[in-house]
């Protein structure tokens, strides 16, 4: 199995704090990954770093086979805690805006249906007016996670999709992502509810204070050293 | 390195000594103006220094863009910071100087203004470097480093014309320098600009000391065994 | 003549006063070097 | 090239679409200048014939403070939610991003200009002795430079603490040039003294070397965090 990401000592320092001290490890491709840990272990910025947000310190990141992660990143899909969207702009009309971004057109998809196709994969009507500023959060959240599925991605980056979400989409989106995992494709999951993800994450990463302790296939074995 | 500094710090001393002798003394006084003219010999010196040391933060603004090294940025912070304590010399001496000779503290003259406003742009750039929060700082600096050296002409330009199209009080500068007042002007151009990178040393050293324990507090966890601590927590 | 010294001062009062501030954020500094050492060594 | 293009007006169209609904930015920059006119009005006696040789200065400070509410909500427009990381993120040119941005607010203070001139000749008095012609060219240059840094030290600025201080901060030493062109420039023309061309040469000029630098340094900004 190829490797998807490799990241080599990795450093992230803001003044006298350091987010990440030293992560060194790889991601098999067409794996779901949960990513767990206490608040402020690094998780997020992990995860901005392999979207290539945060400029690094120190260390390297190398992505589907090459360090420049801006010529990867249309194959790259990215969910963050806000949701990125603008609250004044109808769901489609967001999604729209995004696709331009993308260049989708271009591969042989209509923008419009392929706004429809995600925004009907997260369980959502494409037609509603509504700006997405009045969505309840369960909705916003799924939004967001259209958002970041629109370019087809390779590697999807997701920051605490669950949160404020009811369990039943949750459980969806679970069922969403484990499908989309069987379909090749590699998943970060960000998450402090692992046990959502119990049974479908083949992994689960531990980190805690800007490093990786522990990694494990099985969440059970992991929370008794806890 | 560590024995160069002291001694370099004593040869500036009596190289300062003697360009003040020189300015105070032996230099001749300046006919219409008097005694108040020796103004000149700090006044001056103080704009080149500030000037060059202007200069020096544009390249190395430069090649930090290029090559992203923290070298350069220091470099940059540092003649930034001390060019503007030079300017502030220079813009503090002029009207204090002006206002005995011409009647008045200030005009709006080409190299009066051109000075203010490097300095306005000088001063704004180490605000930048103060409140930008994040690891970018030395990345922005570079760029406003930048954007104010493409400045320069056109300020002069526009100060320039301004001059022309309003009459303004005529400022004696022509007419040929006394060798002697050269002489004093060279030597205190030349202990001012030591005595300027001395300090640029001292505040370099500062620096890299600073930097090197932010680094070190960052990654302090690195030093203790990791795995021992996740288990027991 | 006045004017001269006060230009005098002025000068050397604006590099003194920015070197004074140079010295209090060294000391500064080796202060909380030796307070972190002081730490390192308690552990 | 086409993407860049093409890109930029998916941008400005999104821009104006945002703006249209809420209309934040224009009714701030609206009231604003409003209140510099009535201000100013005050200090002096506007009506005098004195004022016409500093209604060029007064006009454009008037602008200028508008102009930085503007600056200021259009980046805040994409700070809400971190929607700005969408774009970071995808593989859309920096540059379009930054082109759509500078001519959206170009387009709001030109609107801005268009309300409000008509406000300053009714208070001031004012009646070009000069060549009236020259007038817009004057504004149109001297707006783009105004917006032109405005913008790319607004989003240089989304990376400081506070950062709506920040952006007067740099961007005015940087404006001096610009500045004293536009004021001298309207106020010849204003009082039909003398000529505007060289003023109007150097805003040209201006506008040029800072397009140019913000085209090629706009990209590193973007991507910093």
């Amino acid at each position: 199995m190829s490797a998807a990401v490799i990241v080599t000592d990795l450093v992230k320092q803001f003044g006298r704090f350091a987010a990440l001290r030293g992560v060194s490890t790889e991601f098999a491709a067409g794996r779901l990954y949960a990513i767990l840990g206490d608040n402020g272990a690094g998780k997020t910025t992990l995860l901005r770093a392999l979207a290539g947000l945060t400029p690094l310190t120190r260390g390297s990141i190398s992505m589907l086979g090459t360090t420049d992660l801006r010529s990867v990143c249309g194959q790259l899909g990215y969910m963050a805690h806000p949701s990125l969207l603008y609250d004044e702009m109808s769901g489609m009309e967001n999604l729209r805006y995004f696709a331009r971004l993308y260049e989708i057109s271009d591969r042989g998809q209509n923008d419009e249906d392929r706004c429809a196709d995600v925004i009907r994969a997260v369980k959502l009507d494409p037609s509603l007016t509504r700006p997405v500023g009045q969505y309840s959060q369960g909705m916003r959240q799924r939004m967001s996670l259209a958002r970041a599925l629109l370019n087809d991605p390779k590697i999807l980056l997701l920051d605490e999709p669950f949160s404020n979400v009811d369990l039943r989409s949750a459980r969806e989106m679970v069922t969403l992502l484990t499908g989309l995992r069987d379909a090749g494709k590699t998943i970060f999951v960000v998450t402090h509810q692992a046990a959502l993800l119990e049974g479908a994450a083949d992994e689960f990463v531990w980190m805690e204070a800007g490093q990786i302790v522990s990694r494990t296939s099985d969440l059970a074995a992991t929370t008794e050293t806890k | 390195m560590k024995r160069a500094f002291p001694i370099l710090a004593v040869l500036t001393g009596v190289l300062l000594s003697y360009a003040m002798y020189q300015a105070l003394v032996v230099a001749p006084t300046e006919q219409t103006m008097g005694d108040v003219q020796r103004i000149f010999y700090y006044h001056v010196p103080s704009a080149w220094t500030a000037f060059i040391l202007f200069a020096i933060n544009f390249v190395a603004s430069i090649v930090y863009l290029i090559r992203r090294n923290a070298k350069a940025d220091m470099l940059a912070l540092v003649t930034a910071e001390v060019g503007v304590v030079f300017c502030t010399v220079n813009l503090v001496t002029g009207p204090i100087w002006a206002r005995p000779v011409w009647g008045i503290w200030w005009t709006w003259d080409l190299r009066l203004t051109l000075t203010l406003v490097l300095w306005l742009i000088y001063v704004s750039y180490i605000v930048l470097r103060r409140f930008s929060s994040s690891g970018q700082t030395p990345l922005l600096a570079a760029v406003l480093a930048v954007f104010g050296a493409l400045d320069v002409p056109l300020v002069y330009f526009s100060i320039w014309f301004f001059r022309t199209q309003h009459p303004q009080p005529v400022i004696g500068g022509g007419g040929s320098l006394d060798p002697r007042m050269w002489h004093a002007l060279l030597i205190n151009w030349l202990a001012f600009s030591c005595f300027g990178a001395l300090v640029c040393w001292s505040r370099y050293r500062l620096e890299v000391l600073r930097r090197d324990f932010d680094e070190t507090l960052a990654l302090e966890a690195l030093l203790e065994p990791r795995s021992s601590k996740a288990r027991s927590s | 003549m006045s004017y001269l010294y006060a230009a005098y001062i002025a000068t050397w009062t604006i590099h003194i006063t920015y070197l004074a501030t140079l010295l209090r954020r060294y000391t500064r500094l080796r202060n909380e070097i030796a307070e972190f050492k002081g730490r390192i060594e308690d552990k | 090239m086409s993407s860049v293009a093409g890109l930029t007006r998916a941008t400005l169209a999104k821009d104006l679409r945002l703006e249209w609904r809420s209309k934040d930015a224009i009714n701030s920059m609206l009231f604003f200048s409003l209140l510099v006119v009535v201000i100013f009005s005050f200090s002096f006696d506007p009506t005098a014939e004195e004022s016409r040789r500093i209604a060029g200065g007064l006009v454009w400070v008037a602008f200028l403070f508008a102009a930085v509410v503007a600056l200021n909500q259009t980046w805040a427009r994409e700070m809400r939610n971190q929607v700005l990381d969408a774009y970071r993120v995808s593989p859309a040119p920096p540059n379009a991003l930054f082109l759509a941005k500078v001519i959206g607010n170009f387009i709001f203070v030109t609107v801005l200009q268009a309300l409000m001139t008509p406000l300053f000749i009714v208070f001031y008095n004012l009646r070009a002795l000069g060549p009236a012609y020259q007038l817009p060219i004057v504004a149109a240059l001297g707006t783009w430079a105004l917006v032109v840094n405005g913008t790319f030290f607004a989003a240089m600025s989304l990376r400081t603490r506070s950062r709506e201080i920040m952006l007067p901060l740099l961007l005015f030493p940087i404006s001096i040039p610009a500045l004293l062109a536009m004021v001298e420039a309207t106020g010849a023309i204003l009082t039909g003294e003398f000529s505007a061309r060289f003023w109007i040469v150097l805003l040209a000029a201006y506008d040029v070397v800072f397009t140019i630098a913000s085209l090629f340094l706009f990209g590193l900004v973007l991507q910093a965090e």
